[in-house]
């Protein structure tokens, strides 16, 4: 019984999940991205700690406080600070059409739920339903990067497909530690390196917006 | 033990090869890399020669632990490849020894002396090769290291683009040759020659196979379409490069072709014999109308090249039908046409190339607008030039017209063929044949009067001085090979025979027998010719005037200004230039084949302009055929280089996209 | 002894022709000039024409080479040897077997051949003329004799021109259409080749559509008697091959001994005259055609040759 | 810990790691470079004591038969383009195009990268190899943006995003393997050893597995630079240092297609999963094609041989995914040959550029005239690249095309048509550099020819005689992969 509360449970964080990334589809000012992402975060987090308990696996605690600290706060205060000193906290972010993209992400669920069907219900109930979500997940943000033009939204979008895979890692049961240094190793590492790119991109263009930087290329047609 | 004692030969010039390389800067590189390469092709020569007229029973066959791991490197010398190694080598003996005369003028020895041993090396090891990939690898070397002889000059205006062609066809011809034998060799990989002969392919598959095999080897050996690269590199590489490019490695391309089809691939059909041989009649064509309309020399010889080889494949196609319709007499008469021929055009081309390559040095000229009365400064040369032009003319008693002579003989076999198909089509190539050759005696009309008659057209004519003695030696030894083998053709249609019964199961009769070294294609009631006698007669008859004149009739002799008419003049601009002796022919095939237009600017009366003729030529099958294909490659490359140049959001979708219809696919699929 | 004996029939066939070959062509001219009311040069005037000129000073050209000296020796040679390879009175000499027709060809065009570059030896406009135009009409000339030599030896069985005789002289073989056609064709060819009227016109000297004339017009002296006589020789080999393929009645055949052969003489030489009187007819009754139509001319003969071969097949096989 | 065959894993590993940190330490320039060279030779020395004896397989680390040749080639590599990047970043700081302070990073983050690609090579573990895999990524990242140019910033900044959105597929694959894996194998450590699952392989459920190469297909593909996913890669390449296209070119791309053979043997091992030849197939194809045709345009010399490594590296997938023991084999000795030649180029290319001071292919002419060996080492690598004889390139190209032409004929057709269009390409661009009247300045070269000459040596005698042990070794493997 309570395992079940517990299945139903977990299975509303991953839905809630992709809830979050549809939001952060719909999102087309910047301020308004940061915060949802903030949530997107804390909803892994909170998913990746549920998975703790009823695995009773502790060391997913770890990631889960990561997540929530890193992701869920650090970043976007972050990233508040950054569009700030560019001055572009207040701009609208031109997006494809949000009623297309929103149709697009739809697509996207039922393509992941899709692919997911055939897979036996020997891996696992909760698997294969957490797997479909943190497929949608994933799709999701790469949806996202494709339809933004700003580079703070496309890092956002990156950052909500590691958190499809801190999803699915976890609800991988018992797959080693491995997993969590990694994904941790890698939010660090993508951090520092987006943080001095960013820096390095504002410094030389004065904008984050790489739509302008192809100009710069090295071959001229 | 002759097989190992040419392969022995082959690590020699390798090694002459390498230490080119080292020692080009030298002075005493230029004899010694000669030298060691006459000393290797003399040697190489005897051993084919020795292979060819005292064939062992079995042919000798070696494998080295080299090449393909699992397989090796398998080498084979049997009568075919002896006869190829034969030409080959003295084809390669020749260029040597004009190398030794004709080097000493080379401006980029460095450029030149690894890479023509090298050459010589992978012509050889392409005839002895026994395994597809042993085969395939010495053959694109072969193309190479001549690329590189092509490139030595490459500041010339054109050489670059011409060398650029070449390396491209070649590969083409390779691409294709590899088709071939992956056909032949099927996916297990069965590359070596003794499994391939075992297995026979369904019908489809030779067809494939000989298509490809005409593609592979055609356009090594420059048969229309392919041959577009020929006239352009054969050229622009030193000449005696050039003698060997046209003279020897065209037949390691025909070779090839030999292999391929008449021993690898088992029985033919019928139609295949069609296809080459109106392959063959449309080259023999092209190739010397090519040639007619072409002032450069080397380049016109490039173009007599083209034509040859079309004759040659002319026997080839006939063999192929009389084969496929069981008539083993007339396929070894067709065959042994063919190759006889291999052995002529070698002859001839190398010592022609020798002789153009004689006149470069001596003017610095091949535009023969720019030459004339060579006769005069250069006699020696000229008389050794003439007796090729005579030879290539397919005029008795020459080499040249013997082959041509038996080539006509098996053309006039055809009626016995019972396809329809052949039956009609024969008697069109027999006609394209004989058109080929007449113009090309007025092409080497135009060549040889041009160049060495009449009077100097420029200063450097003017003052052109005798070759050399070596290269005059081995243009001596070359013009000798024509005249006998036309005068005693029978010997080397003997030579020939163990090829043609190894290849159709017949040949011709042998000279045992037969009075006077007559050669006889099937029955003396049928034809024959005896080059010997017709040479006595020849001389008899001429010394008879000769002698008769002499002793009754005035031998004075005055010199005094040409008549003309009684309008002579001076200057050397009134005589016939080689444009203006090709006018009525072109007029007469160029309107059709080439769009010939002239375009004649006359000034009004009392203008000062000069007036002016320009004629223009279009290359038809350049135009159908190569320029569309450039066109695609450059409009694709045009319209995919755009993916160059997107935002990182674009390629980000590509990468989406892949996914997403990957996972549709996957969706779809389960 | 037999051998011996052969060999005499062969010279004397040799003797034969070159004794002949100014007759015909004087006889041509006597014929053309009764035929528009002159009254002519004597019958034996090309003979005197060759003796003068032997006897006369070369007069040769600064420019001149060893070639231009040494070319009408070998000219004179091949067309002589081709000459009396052609089968006249006899079929089946000794050394008919040395050559077959398509040889013969080959070897008038080795004579050509020596001809052209005579004619741009000096370096003169009108012997490059000459050069250019004779290679140009043999280029579309050769092609044309090879398809009437294939004709023949589709119907004969043999490209020897001794068998074609006899092979056409079986009743089985009867008119043909394909014979007649090539006929035509080979006809058109001797025009062409031995510079008749339509092509050319063997009788002037400065007209600037002339061919054969143009390239010998530096020629003087005994140099200009041999390429003479051996356009009159050339004049009689095709007579002579006309009339062994396609009138092959009365040639001695192999070995028939004395008799035989003086019979064989007489029809021949009445053939020579019939073809003479046909040819000065011919000429007379018809205009120079301009050199570029010449390709036209012999287009045809090209044409109607590769007709008579492929009709052949057809009639040979149904 | 104490066997010799541990102590030369060790050796591999933690040199590299440790000279990493020793040259991020040290100031002196001329030092660190031979610092650099000498702890590469260390390492390609353990790589080749590795052939003598082999450790056990443990939890994170084995060294297998398929391995075993990538680590030496890699460590082999590595240890020439250390000598290369000796004489080529002298030249750099004289031009002042980079200062000491990035040169130690430079020296840091190239044994970083050692390290990375040579744990991604040992790793048994599938999680272990993709951080090792995502290690290298971010090195290079670094390193392709140290000239601080705004193209080279723009091609790290592409060559990052890419590269993580190919990580994170690659993840998402390896966990779907997991998954697979965990039904049979049971939780743990032995669910993502490479020497575990290819033997149970056989019990896992296809359609996860199927899922699982897709993403990892697409993902590890994404750094093999094949089409449609190869953005990141030309521009990589052209913008860092040439030791570093060297790297890139030669080892990274291998090891990323190393990471998809392991999985492949993984799949071929499951009779229920997909055959991973079609979709092998289809990517190496469209790579192929695609690249020959974009060689036609390109202006700079990098960037050309860089569309170039995409051609190479969509033939290799391509034999790959026509699988068979011919083409396996053939796959396999083109990876290795390939690297070899290919980062010759790179040695050649990058003397070039700097004696002539552009990497713009317009203003380089006449090479062999000016810089005979230079230009002759250039003529030799066109023509190795091109697949020509005497050099083995030809022998691996020979292999696929024939092998395939007598199973799928239209597929060897097409290859083969675009081996041509863009040998036809190279051999264009050949022409103007090598050949013709030299152009534009032209320094003397002080280069260090041995790297150069050491690599097409060896490539020359692959192509004309394989030592046997090698040969069966490789068949053996070729075996193990179908």
């Amino acid at each position: 019984m309570i395992d079940r509360l517990a299945l139903d449970i977990a299975h509303l964080c991953a839905g809630g999940l992709v809830l979050v990334s549809f939001m952060l589809l719909y999102q087309d000012r910047l301020t308004g991205l940061i915060n949802t992402f903030a949530l997107h975060a804390l909803v892994v987090s909170f998913s990746v700690a549920w998975q703790a308990y009823i695995q009773q696996a502790p060391q997913l605690y770890i990631t889960a406080a990561i997540a929530l600290g890193v992701k869920a706060v650090i970043i976007p205060l972050a990233l508040h600070r950054i569009i700030v000193r560019l001055g572009i906290h207040r701009s609208i972010e031109p997006v494809v059409s949000i009623g297309q993209t929103m149709l697009a992400g739809i697509g996207l669920v039922a393509l992941a739920v899709m692919v997911m069907l055939p897979v036996t219900a020997q891996a696992g109930t909760l698997a294969r339903e957490d797997l479909a979500f943190a497929l949608s997940v994933i799709l999701l943000g790469l949806l996202m990067m494709i339809s933004r033009r700003n580079a703070v939204s496309q890092v956002i979008g990156f950052m909500s497909i590691e958190n499809g895979l801190i999803l699915a890692a976890t609800g991988a049961k018992g797959m080693p530690l491995v997993v969590e240094i990694s994904v941790a190793f890698s939010i660090l590492i993508a951090l520092i390196v987006i943080g001095i790119f960013l820096f390095r991109i504002r410094e030389r263009f004065e904008t984050v917006d790489i739509h302008l930087l192809h100009q710069h290329r090295g071959e001229q047609p | 033990m002759a097989l190992q004692a040419l392969l022995g030969c082959v690590a020699l010039l390798l090694a002459a090869a390498a230490a080119g390389i080292g020692l080009a800067q030298r002075r005493a590189a230029t004899p010694a890399i000669y030298g060691v390469a006459l000393a290797t092709s003399v040697a190489a020569l005897s051993l084919a020669l020795g292979a060819l007229l005292a064939p062992p029973r079995l042919a000798a066959t070696l494998a080295l632990p080299i090449g393909l791991p699992w397989l090796g490197a398998h080498f084979r010398l049997d009568a075919l490849s002896a006869f190829f190694l034969v030409v080959a080598n003295l084809g390669g003996a020749a260029a040597s020894l004009y190398g030794l005369g004709y080097g000493r003028h080379e401006e980029a020895p460095a450029r030149v002396l690894p890479f023509f041993p090298a050459f010589l090396a992978a012509m050889n090891l392409v005839l002895v090769a026994d395994d597809a990939f042993t085969f395939l690898f010495s053959w694109e070397f072969m193309s190479l290291a001549s690329w590189a002889l092509v490139m030595a000059h490459h500041r010339r205006s054109g050489n670059a683009a011409a060398g650029y062609l070449y390396l491209l066809m070649a590969s083409f011809g390779t691409l294709a040759l590899i088709l071939a034998f992956g056909l032949l060799a099927g996916w297990s990989g069965a590359y070596d020659f003794a499994a391939i002969r075992n297995t026979s392919p369904s019908m489809l598959m030779g067809a494939a196979v000989l298509v490809l095999a005409l593609a592979g080897a055609g356009s090594k050996a420059g048969v229309v379409p392919l041959h577009v690269w020929l006239p352009l590199a054969h050229p622009a590489a030193p000449s005696h490069v050039s003698a060997l490019m046209s003279g020897v490695m065209t037949k390691v391309a025909v070779y090839g072709f030999v292999r391929i089809v008449f021993d690898l691939v088992g029985a033919p059909y019928w139609w295949w014999g069609a296809l080459v041989a109106l392959a063959g009649g449309i080259t023999a064509v092209m190739g010397v109308l090519h040639a007619l309309m072409e002032h450069d020399l080397k380049r016109l010889l490039a173009y007599h090249t083209v034509e040859n080889i079309g004759i040659i494949f002319i026997g080839l196609g006939l063999a192929l039908a009389f084969t496929a319709n069981e008539m083993p007499a007339a396929a070894a008469l067709a065959l042994t046409a063919a190759l006889f021929h291999v052995f002529n055009h070698s002859v001839f081309k190398s010592l022609l190339f020798f002789g153009a390559g004689a006149v470069l040095t001596a003017t610095g000229e091949r535009d023969m607008e720019r030459l004339g009365g060579l006769i005069h400064r250069m006699p020696q040369t000229a008389f050794l030039f003439l007796v090729g032009s005579a030879a290539i003319s397919a005029l008795p008693p020459f080499n040249g017209f013997v082959s041509e002579w038996l080539t006509f003989q098996a053309i006039l076999l055809s009626p016995a063929l019972p396809q329809w198909l052949l039956k009609f089509l024969v008697p069109a190539i027999g006609a394209l044949l004989a058109l080929s050759a007449a113009l090309a005696a007025a092409c080497f009309v135009k060549a040889f009067g041009i160049t060495f008659l009449g009077r100097p057209r420029s200063a450097v004519a003017r003052e052109a001085r005798e070759t050399d003695r070596w290269s005059l030696a081995a243009m001596c030894t070359l013009a000798a090979l024509c005249l006998v083998a036309g005068v005693l053709p029978a010997w080397f249609i003997d030579a020939l025979a163990p090829v043609a019964q190894a290849l159709t199961g017949s040949h011709l009769p042998e000279r045992h027998g037969l009075d006077w070294l007559t050669i006889v294609p099937i029955a003396q009631s049928r034809s024959s010719y005896n080059g010997l006698l017709l040479f006595l007669l020849i001389a008899l008859a001429a010394g008879l005037a000769a002698a008769a004149i002499h002793r009754f009739a005035s031998s004075r002799l005055r010199r005094a200004p040409a008549w003309d008419c009684g309008f002579p003049d001076p200057s050397p601009a009134t005589q016939y230039t080689a444009g203006s002796f090709s006018q009525p022919i072109r007029r007469v095939f160029g309107t059709v084949v080439f769009r010939a237009r002239e375009e004649v600017h006359m000034p009004a009366p009392g203008a000062l302009d000069s007036a002016s003729l320009h004629v223009r030529l279009r290359d038809l099958l350049w135009d159908a055929l190569y320029v569309p294909t450039a066109r695609v490659v450059a409009f694709a490359a045009d319209r995919l280089n755009a993916v160059q140049f997107l935002t990182i959001r674009a390629y980000l979708t590509l990468v989406f996209g892949a996914l997403v219809a990957l996972l549709m696919v996957l969706a779809v699929w389960q | 002894m037999a051998i011996a004996l052969a060999l005499a029939v062969q010279l004397a066939q040799l003797a034969l022709v070159l004794l002949l070959a100014p007759l015909l062509t004087g006889y041509v001219r006597k014929l053309k000039a009764h035929l528009v009311g002159r009254q002519g040069p004597p019958l034996l005037q090309p003979y005197r024409e060759l003796l003068r000129l032997l006897r006369k000073d070369v007069v040769l050209a600064e420019s001149a080479s060893w070639l231009f000296r040494a070319a009408p020796y070998l000219i004179f040679a091949t067309t002589w040897v081709a000459a009396a390879l052609v089968p006249t009175f006899a079929a089946g000499l000794v050394f008919s077997y040395a050559a077959d027709v398509i040889a013969i060809v080959a070897l008038l065009g080795a004579a050509r051949f020596m001809l052209a570059l005579a004619g741009l030896d000096v370096g003169t406009s009108f012997g490059g003329i000459g050069a250019s135009r004779e290679m140009m009409i043999a280029s579309l000339a050769e092609p044309a004799m090879l398809m009437v030599v294939f004709t023949l030896s589709l119907l004969a069985g043999s490209t020897q021109l001794s068998s074609i005789a006899a092979a056409l002289q079986a009743p089985e073989v009867g008119l043909r259409v394909s014979l007649a056609l090539a006929l035509v064709a080979l006809i058109m060819v001797a025009l062409a080749e031995n510079a008749r009227i339509p092509v050319d016109n063997p009788a002037t000297h400065l007209e600037l559509t002339m061919v054969h004339e143009a390239m010998i017009l530096e020629y003087s002296g005994r140099h200009l008697a041999l390429i003479e006589a051996a356009s009159y020789l050339k004049l009689v080999l095709y007579v002579s091959l006309i009339a062994c393929v396609f009138f092959p009645w009365g040639i001695a055949g192999p070995g028939q001994g004395a008799a035989a052969y003086l019979a064989g003489t007489g029809v021949y030489i009445a053939k020579l005259g019939v073809a003479g009187f046909a040819l000065a007819v011919f000429e007379t009754a018809i205009a120079k055609m301009r050199v570029f139509r010449v390709s036209d001319f012999l287009g045809a003969a090209l044409m109607l040759g590769l007709l008579a071969a492929l009709l052949l097949f057809v009639t040979q096989a149904t | 810990m104490s066997d010799p065959g541990s102590l030369a894993v060790a050796a591999i590993l933690l040199v590299p790691l440790a000279a990493a940190a020793l040259l991020a330490a040290l100031p002196d320039d001329r030092t660190t470079a031979w610092l650099n060279v000498a702890a590469s030779f260390i390492a390609f020395c353990a790589a080749l004591a590795l052939l003598a004896t082999r450790p056990a397989p443990g939890h994170f680390l084995i060294v297998d038969d398929l391995n075993i040749v990538f680590i030496v080639l890699t460590t082999f590599v590595a240890f020439t383009t250390s000598v290369f990047s000796r004489s080529y970043i002298g030249h750099e700081l004289e031009t002042e195009r980079l200062t000491p302070m990035y040169l130690r990073f430079y020296h840091a983050m190239y044994q970083t990268l050692m390290f990375a690609m040579n744990l991604a090579l040992l790793a048994n573990n599938l999680g272990l190899m993709w951080v090792a895999v995502e290690l290298a990524t971010l090195t290079t990242v670094l390193m392709v943006g140290i000239y601080r140019t705004e193209a080279a910033l723009e091609a790290a900044w592409k060559y990052f995003l890419l590269g993580s959105v190919g990580i994170a597929l690659a993840l998402f694959g390896t966990i779907l393997v997991y998954l697979a894996a965990r039904a049979v194998v049971g939780e743990g450590l032995d669910a993502m050893a490479w020497s575990v699952l290819v033997r149970k392989a056989a019990g896992f459920d296809p359609a996860l597995l199927n899922l699982a190469f897709l993403f990892l297909l697409l993902g590890y593909g994404t750094k093999v630079g094949l089409v449609p996913l190869h953005a990141w890669l030309p521009d990589a390449h052209a913008e860092g240092p040439t030791p570093i296209s060297a790297v890139l070119s030669g080892l990274l791309l291998n090891v990323a297609l190393f990471a998809i053979l392991r999985f492949k043997s993984v799949m071929s091992a499951n009779p229920g999963a997909l055959a991973p030849g079609p979709l092998m197939v289809s990517l190496g194809l469209a790579s192929v094609v695609f690249a020959a045709f974009m060689l036609y345009r390109r202006q700079d010399i990098k960037r050309l041989f860089a569309y170039s490594s995409i051609e190479h590296m969509g033939i290799i997938t391509f034999a790959f995914g026509m699988g068979g023991p011919l083409a396996n084999f053939a796959g396999l000795l083109h990876m290795v040959l390939h690297s070899l030649t290919k980062s010759a180029i790179f040695f050649c290319v990058g003397h070039i550029a700097q004696v002539k001071g552009t990497q713009r292919m317009p203003d380089i002419r006449g090479l062999t005239v000016s810089h005979p060996v230079l230009g002759w080492g250039l003529v030799l690598g066109v023509v190795a690249i091109a697949g020509l004889p005497p050099l083995g390139l030809f022998m691996t190209e020979f292999l696929i095309v024939t092998s395939t032409f007598a199973r799928q004929p239209v597929l060897a057709i097409v290859l083969g048509l675009s081996l041509l269009v863009a040998l036809g390409a190279l051999l264009a661009r050949l022409n103007s550099l090598a050949f013709g009247e030299p152009l534009g300045k032209s320094e003397p070269s002080r280069a260090s020819f041995v790297p150069v000459g050491a690599h097409f040596a060896l490539v020359l005698v692959a192509g004309i005689w394989l030592p046997p042990a090698l040969v069966a070794w490789f068949q053996y493997v070729a075996r193990l992969l179908s």
